[in-house]
């Protein structure tokens, strides 16, 4: 065994993009395969879980999970992986915020099923068969991880170090934390370990923000022709970069699409969206309720729009279940 | 002992010591809330070092109660559970302060008003006053030290309205040295008073106590009057008010104008063809017109509306040869706006008389001889139309008189309120009516009220003088006669309801005391003033008993009718209030601002501009060498709008930080 | 635009002049109008002192009837317009009366949602077809007629639903458009006394002196009523009421109006032919009045 | 991240007692509030006012938390349109007010758990009414209880 | 001449009296009162009142039954609602003359023969068995069962009328006469069932 300091890598309930995110340090991989020992990867390397069971606790320096959680497997696993480790990083929005899995909390349990199982248009599943935590198969018992009505952040789980934002992070965000982790300086524990201030202020666009804004319509992103130099909000489009944190060199919008407000908001705000939504509230024009009322006609869908990411993470955290259930 | 102290379960480690103090109010609070149990329950809040219950907090032993626990215990927190922070957060602050701590690490609860007072569950009442200490104490642990700003106050006063109060406010200032501009929307000051011929219970000649106050308005060096003149715009705060006033043309140039009136007689008019507005329309004017004998300034008037030089521009215009070198005419005199700087307003806009047509069963306007209070004070005037003879119409004596008490007041089909005065006027013109003619005079009354100096002396008088009064709301005047001994007369319908049955009096004059009302545009004026009205629409003084003449709005005081009906004696009384108060903020030279403004941590910023368009006072702006916003404390007036809309978090606003507001927030909640 | 035509009992009674003119009125106007489905009493002012409940729930009925038309109620007669409208507050003022009514509605197939409009015909001559419209159908113009326009209470009191309480215009300015000289009238919605003169005669005698002399002072020609009582009691009695005079100098000749509905003025204007609008039934002959002011009368 | 403690779940008193949380500008509402008490109104004791300069300062943020730690109704209190102390403020909230609504309704929260009053300072009457036509139609709504269901509670992370 | 005592007790108050009337329909206001007369002097009829509707409602707010029930003003009021619209307090006085009269009726406080309530009553009954009213039959019954002699009086008129035609025989009625007893019933009913 080196002396290297111990990294594993996990994966919950997400898409996968954040592992590509460590590919993606390209180059740079190799240096971090030199600097550390990597202990646990599923995604990459052959190791069982029984492997990690065997370490001491906290014997592994860092643990990258993302994803969020929604089966008692996950749970087990960040619980497992938190006791085995020194410090445990919530890697990318999902574990950070909830991510887009978390926008399943505008349903439950029952009503994914169904969809999923039956519903959808390319469903066929003439037997309506649904899956089952624990079955047998000529003669063995086959056990598969139940799934929770809501889903949860890492944090809401587990205690949490530190956040690596991002849907997915930056390579150069994972780079810059995997160097801090590394320099052996850390910051304080609950750190996002990205700049605390919001993206405008690395949005190339920035110059072109008029100073008095009223909104009278908003506009999604296929309504029009996007310019390409100007503002994005000054166009109309709702973009999150005022409500979200930097780090990202605000790439969406260099690929000239609005903000979506991945990497949560900074330190000081609790409800991303409740943020922008009062930033861009005070901004629509009109004094009557019906005037208001209709430009905010022209946001379709508010929670899909200003909670994309981070929903699970909110104040309200998910729909209310025992609510009724509001007219459309 | 009315006092007991529970020793709290000390700092919660990050040394906030807080002390907590419960007041009785005597009965007020304790009456309902268990304040014993408050005070105990308070003890046990994380951080409370102490926390006791007292009699009355704001008494002198309560503050020394607190000064001295603050050193005892040495707390750098403290949380008082008393009355509207609104009534006495000065009080505890002042008394934190002399104990040495920054004021501003006090957190009020306000357990009478909102609690005490408007619940009667006890067991209720005390729980939410837990949950409120509770909250205060867990904000209170974030309450950072403040201070206040001193701004320096513009020692000049706006009056606005010449009646009577107004007449007294900007006397009393400028005889204190106060530069005052007083503002009339008439062409003379005067008001409503100016119209009396007597003033009740003394029966002294009105013009001659008002006109000498008035010549000394127009003659005061430290007096500027500018009579048909209407506030437009106010902008600034207490100590610092831009007021833009319209100074509408009167085609007469003030300074040149002597008051000779040569130009009224030598106009083309012979007689007077314009309803005179001084005499209610009971006489006649001409287009060029000085409103009344002492008017007050001495300057005439010219109405475009009615002048035939306005209208064909043909007229001989005698009255600029009247005029002759003096060339005090000026028709292409043009309205003027003016903008002055004042430290301090006093609003005397006064009230407006209830238009007796609205209670159509009352025939006035059908029938000829029915009239109003107002305008039967005009014709009992020696400088009235009829020269003080009270005729009819058709010029005779009127042999019957009656006179209607509570037109458009106590009904709810008009104005719910008593006007106050009408008792007292109609009992004076009563007596007035009598004197000068002999006829029988009726009043007709619900309640005969008279709260005053020597006025129930008064009606005493009226009684002996054989004065009737019928207890009885008229239901209707009319001329349709049941009797021949009622043909041509109006006859008044009436329940004698001291006697208990229906009667119809026949009279040749009805008098309709009608009620006072607020002004018309007294809605765009509170709003200029940012003050508020009551549901009626009167001015809202500051609190009924403590600051009768304060506003909620620093440095705007009312006074007179504008507030309430109100009479003579009552007006002036306020007036001098006013004034006093005035005074009062003037001299202090400096007013302290709280310190509620909001901030921009430069570092959080990062410059998207939202905050930018949502400052009416124009106070953030945006720094372009910085790319990021700043905000100006001198014209933040620290509302928190930009702070709830920052969408990054980088605004904050002293005393009402986020975190505050979330520890007060989950503070009610989290259960005891 | 239809309207449900509910004519009330009196209509069928002493008050058929009235339901005979308004029928014309509404030929030569081309108001549709069709008589409500086996209407029924509306209670009256009677049954509410004596059963208010009860009568809610009769009124309720017709409310219902006219609902299931969906159209507005037409109700010439004063007591039914008050009733009708009354029970219609009521029934939204006070939940036990709604229950009380809507049970008993449904005890007969039937369901008030509080959908119709209670309407008088004086309201919808001047709101619907209004001055103009009428002044233009006008062929025998009523010139130098003078008319005191009588209102009594029960249309513009308590509710004001189309006129001013006080002194209500809109029998004056339908009558002016028919080319009458409307007199200023103060007793104009002063009480006739109402049943009273049935039950209290003299009661009533002296209410009714008042509105006659009052009328004939102002010079007068005829009274304009919009009531079947108020019409019933003002014509039927003037000679009863002149021997009542009380004071003995204000002794005048005695009383003698012709006393018609509005409508029958309006249809004798709109040249709807004489027979059909119950002049024959007056008691005081309105023809010697006509022929005095040269207005052709068939 | 700010660590959010979670309140307990409710501690049944008896019958359900609505707890509402108030944020009232402190130039109309709360003096309306004020003079509510000087004249000795009675009204329901189920309201926690937090006071406010304006309510302008109303942020979201203080809603959702104050639905996420248990309350059952949030009522907001300003002055009239028109007649804000700091000339706008109002407005803003009006419209926070409208978008803010239509995220609770899309979460599952009853409208009239949420409330916007325009109570001048005279207007203690307006108040004394709507508090207790709030209280009873959040009565009527039976408890919010947003905190997590206890499974979930269990699962979670003590901090 | 006979003296009585006109002094009034306590125990001379009806408290449950003074409490319906303020808790009747209509009567919401009545404490509001403030003893103007307006309503008397607007009132047609108050020149025949023993108690002008003022009095009347304060003794009913105070509770004096006998003076209120008894008294013949409540019969004398045509509903013209005159003191409605004029009250300064918004108190609905003709509502409450109504409910005095039903209440008075209820407890069979009038003369005998008084020809108000009998006409009250038979017009009740004729609306129970026909729907509709025939005036010239309702006259006649009131005037069988409280004072025939007038019939004398009006003869005549009534012969003018008939002539006119405006005095039918001819009884009206409606066809779904069974509904109104339905419904009629089903009032009493729900009135039993709610205690109203």
């Amino acid at each position: 065994m080196s002396g290297k300091p111990k990294v594993a890598f996990y994966w919950c309930s997400s898409c996968g993009g954040c592992e590509e995110t460590v590919v993606d340090l390209a180059e740079a991989i190799l240096d971090v395969a030199a600097a550390v020992e990597i202990v646990f990867w599923p995604v990459a390397l052959d190791f069982k879980r029984k492997d990690i069971e065997a370490m001491p606790d906290g014997s592994i320096t860092a643990t990258f999970l993302n994803g969020a959680i929604r089966t008692n497997e996950q749970e087990e696993m960040a619980r497992l992986l938190r006791k085995k480790s020194a410090l445990l990083l919530a890697f990318g929005a999902c574990s950070h915020l909830g991510g887009i899995p978390g926008l399943a909390n505008l349903f439950d349990r029952e009503s994914i099923l169904k969809t999923v199982y039956f519903e959808s248009p390319s469903t066929v599943n003439p037997e309506n068969v649904l899956p089952l935590t624990r079955y047998r198969d000529n003669g063995h018992k086959v056990t598969l991880p139940d799934f929770h009505n809501t889903v949860r952040t890492l944090d809401q789980v587990v205690d949490v170090d530190y956040y690596v934002p991002g849907c997915p992070p930056m390579p150069r965000i994972l780079g810059a934390a995997l160097k801090t982790l590394l320099s052996g300086d850390l910051p304080p524990k609950g750190a996002v370990l990205a700049p605390d201030y919001a993206l405008c202020e690395e949005c190339p666009r920035k110059d072109t923000k008029p100073g008095e804004l009223s909104i009278a319509e908003f506009k999604r992103p296929q309504e029009l022709l996007i310019d390409e130099q100007t503002c994005l909000l000054a166009q109309g489009l709702v973009c999150m970069g005022p409500a979200t944190r930097a780090g990202c060199e605000a790439v969406c919008v260099q690929g000239n699409m609005p903000c979506t407000g991945c990497c949560g908001s900074t330190g000081r705000v609790q409800d991303q969206g409740a943020k922008i939504l009062s930033c861009l509230a005070s901004l629509v024009a009109g004094k009557e309720d019906a005037e208001i009322d209709h430009v905010l006609d022209t946001i379709p869908d508010p929670v899909g729009t200003f909670y994309r990411y981070g929903l699970p993470g909110s104040f309200l955290r998910r729909k209310r279940l025992n609510g009724v259930q509001a007219p459309k | 002992m009315p006092e007991t102290r529970n020793s709290g379960n000390g700092s919660n480690g990050n040394g906030i010591r807080v002390g907590v103090y419960v007041c009785h109010c005597g009965t007020n609070i304790a009456g309902t809330i268990d304040v014993k149990a408050v005070s105990e329950y308070a003890a046990g809040v994380p951080g409370v070092v102490v926390s006791r219950d007292y009699k009355y907090m704001c008494s002198d032993p309560g503050q020394a109660l607190i000064q001295q626990d603050v050193r005892e215990y040495d707390l750098n927190r403290v949380v008082v559970a008393s009355c509207s922070p609104l009534l006495h957060e000065p009080t505890f602050r002042r008394a934190i302060d002399r104990a040495g701590l920054n004021p501003f690490l006090l957190q009020m609860v306000n357990i009478r008003e909102h609690d005490s007072w408007v619940h009667l569950d006890k067991q209720a009442a005390t729980a939410k006053a837990k949950d409120l200490i509770r909250a205060a104490v867990r904000r209170v642990a974030l309450h950072k030290p403040l201070q206040k700003r001193r701004v320096p106050i513009n020692p000049n006063v706006l009056v606005v309205g010449g009646g009577i109060a107004g007449i007294h406010a900007a006397l009393t200032l400028a005889e204190a040295g106060k530069h005052v501009y007083l503002v009339e929307r008439e062409p003379t000051i005067g008001g409503h008073m100016a119209k009396f011929d007597k003033t009740f219970p003394t029966l002294d000649c009105a013009a001659c106590i008002l006109t000498p106050k008035m010549t000394t308005v127009g003659s005061h060096p430290r007096i500027t009057l500018w009579t048909y003149s209407e506030v437009m715009k106010v902008s600034g705060y207490v100590g610092n008010y831009r007021v833009q006033v319209k100074r509408k043309p009167r085609y007469i140039i003030e300074d040149l104008c002597l008051g000779c009136q040569e130009c009224i007689t030598a106009c083309v008019y012979k007689e007077g063809k314009t309803p005179d507005e001084f005499n209610l329309g009971l006489s006649k004017r001409k287009p060029v017109y000085l409103p009344f004998p002492q008017a007050v300034p001495q300057k005439v008037v010219i109405d475009p509306e009615t002048c035939i030089e306005f209208k064909s521009r043909k007229c001989k215009k005698t009255c600029v040869e009247a005029c002759g070198e003096r060339q005090a005419i000026d028709f292409t005199q043009k309205e003027t706006l003016e903008e002055i700087d004042v430290g301090a307003v006093v609003l005397a806009t006064g009230f407006r008389s209830f238009d007796a047509a609205r209670n159509a069963y009352y025939g006035y306007g059908r029938y000829r001889n029915v009239y109003t209070s107002l305008e039967v004070e005009r014709l009992i005037n020696a400088a009235g139309p009829t020269g003080g003879e009270i005729v009819l119409r058709d010029g005779k004596r009127p042999q019957a008189v009656g006179i209607v008490h509570c037109v458009g007041s106590r009904d709810a089909n008009t104005n719910r309120w008593c006007s106050k005065v009408c008792c007292m006027y109609s009992l004076k013109l009563a007596h007035l009516i009598k004197e000068r003619t002999g006829a029988e005079v009726y009043n007709f009354y619900i309640d005969m009220r008279t709260p005053g100096k020597g006025y129930e002396e008064f009606y005493d008088r009226l009684l002996d003088e054989g004065v009737h009064f019928v207890r009885g709301r008229v239901a209707e005047v009319s001329d349709w006669a049941a009797r021949s001994s009622e043909e041509g007369k109006l006859i008044i319908r009436v329940e004698d309801t001291l006697a208990a049955f229906v009667r119809r009096i026949p009279v040749d004059m009805v008098v309709l005391s009608v009620g006072l009302e607020p002004q018309a545009d007294a809605q765009a004026v509170r709003r200029m003033f940012n003050i508020s009205c009551s549901s009626e629409g009167w001015f809202l003084e500051r609190h009924p008993k403590l600051a009768p003449v304060s506003t909620f709005t620093e440095g705007v005081y009312i006074a007179g009718a504008c507030q309430g009906p109100k009479d003579i004696p009552d007006s002036v009384a306020q007036a001098g209030a006013a004034a006093a108060e005035a005074m009062a903020l003037i001299d202090s030279q400096f007013v302290e601002l709280e310190p509620y403004t909001a901030f921009i941590t430069e570092e959080e910023c990062s410059g998207c501009k939202s905050c930018i368009p949502l400052c009416p006072y124009q106070a953030i702006s945006f720094a372009e060498e910085k790319k990021r916003a700043a905000i100006n404390e001198v014209l933040c007036k620290g509302c928190g709008t930009c702070v709830a809309a920052c969408p990054s978090g980088s605004i904050h606003q002293n005393f009402f930080e986020d975190e505050e507001i979330f520890e007060e927030i989950e503070g009610v909640l989290a259960y005891a | 635009m239809k309207y449900a035509y509910y004519p009330g009992c009196s209509l069928r009674g002493t008050g058929r002049a009235y339901e005979e003119s308004l029928l014309a009125v509404f030929r030569s106007l081309e108001i549709e109008a069709q008589e409500l489905d086996d209407w029924n009493c509306c209670g009256a002012t009677t049954y509410l002192s004596v059963d208010e409940l009860t009568s809610y729930a009769l009124a309720a009925r017709n409310l219902a009837l006219a609902e299931r038309e969906r159209m507005d109620i037409i109700a010439p007669c004063a007591a039914c317009y008050l009733v009708l409208n009354k029970t219609q507050r009521y029934i939204r003022d006070y939940p036990d009366i709604k229950t009380v009514v809507s049970r008993a509605l449904t005890a007969i197939g039937l369901e008030y949602r509080d959908r119709v409009r209670v309407r008088h015909p004086l309201d919808v001559f001047l709101n619907d077809i209004g001055v103009k419209a009428i002044a233009a159908k006008v062929v025998k113009p009523l010139k130098g007629l003078k008319v005191a326009p009588y209102y009594g209470c029960q249309i513009v009191r308590p509710y004001a639903t189309f006129d001013d309480q006080r002194n209500p215009t809109t029998m004056d300015r339908l009558l002016e458009a028919c080319g009458a000289t409307v007199i200023p009238y103060t007793l104009k919605t002063r009480c006739c006394g109402g049943s009273q003169k049935g039950t209290l005669p003299e009661v009533g005698l002296d209410l009714i002196r008042y509105l006659i002399t009052e009328a004939q002072k102002n010079g007068a020609d005829v009274i304009a009523t919009v009531c079947p009582l108020c019409q019933f009691n003002l014509e039927c009695f003037q000679k009863e009421a002149s021997g009542q005079l009380r004071d003995a100098q204000f002794r005048r000749d005695p009383l003698s109006i012709p006393v018609l509905y509005f409508t029958q003025l309006m249809a004798l204007a709109l040249g709807a032919p004489g027979v059909t609008i119950g002049m024959e039934r007056s008691l005081v002959p309105i023809e010697p009045v006509l022929a005095a002011k040269e207005i052709a009368y068939a | 991240m700010r660590n959010r403690q979670l309140s307990p779940p409710p501690v049944p008193r008896g019958a359900f007692e609505p707890r509402i949380v108030a944020f009232f500008c402190n130039w109309c509402t709360y003096l309306a509030a004020d003079l509510a008490g000087t004249s000795r109104m009675k009204y329901a004791p189920n309201v926690r006012v937090v006071r406010l300069m304006c309510s302008g300062r109303v942020d979201p943020q203080f809603v959702l938390d104050a639905f996420a730690q248990g309350a059952d109704g949030v009522l907001i209190g300003g002055c009239h349109p028109g007649d804000c102390h700091y000339q706008e403020g109002n407005y803003k909230t009006l419209r926070r007010y409208h978008l803010l609504k239509r995220v609770l309704r899309e979460m599952g929260i009853e409208e009239d758990r949420f409330r916007l009053e325009w109570i001048s300072a005279a207007e203690a009457d307006r108040l004394r009414i709507a508090v207790n036509d709030m209280v009873e139609k959040v009565r009527a709504l039976g408890p919010l209880d947003l905190t997590p269901k206890a499974e979930e509670i269990q699962e979670e992370v003590t901090v | 001449m006979e003296l009585k005592w006109t002094i009034k007790f306590e125990a001379d108050r009806d408290r449950e009296f003074a409490r319906w009337i303020s808790h009747t329909v209509g009567g919401e206001r009545i404490r509001h009162c403030l003893q103007c007369g307006l309503c008397s002097a607007s009132c047609p009829l108050s020149l025949y009142m023993d108690y002008t509707p003022r009095r009347l409602m304060h003794l009913s707010r105070e509770g004096f039954k006998e003076e209120v029930l008894s008294s013949a003003s409540i019969w004398l009021c045509t509903a013209c609602y005159a003191c409605m619209v004029e009250c300064p307090k918004k108190i609905n006085i003709t509502h409450l003359m109504y409910a005095l009269k039903e209440r008075a009726i209820l407890e069979g406080f009038y003369p005998k023969r008084f020809p108000i309530p009998v006409m009250a009553r038979q017009f009740c009954r004729m609306v129970r068995s026909s729907g509709r009213i025939t005036e010239s039959w309702l006259i006649l019954q009131v005037f069988l069962r409280s004072a025939i002699w007038r019939l004398l009086g009006m003869s005549n008129l009534g012969w003018r009328l008939f002539r006119a035609g405006r005095m039918t025989m001819k009884r009206e009625k409606i066809q779904r006469q069974h509904e109104i007893v339905t419904l009629l019933d089903s009032v009493a009913e729900t009135r039993k069932e709610l205690a109203l």
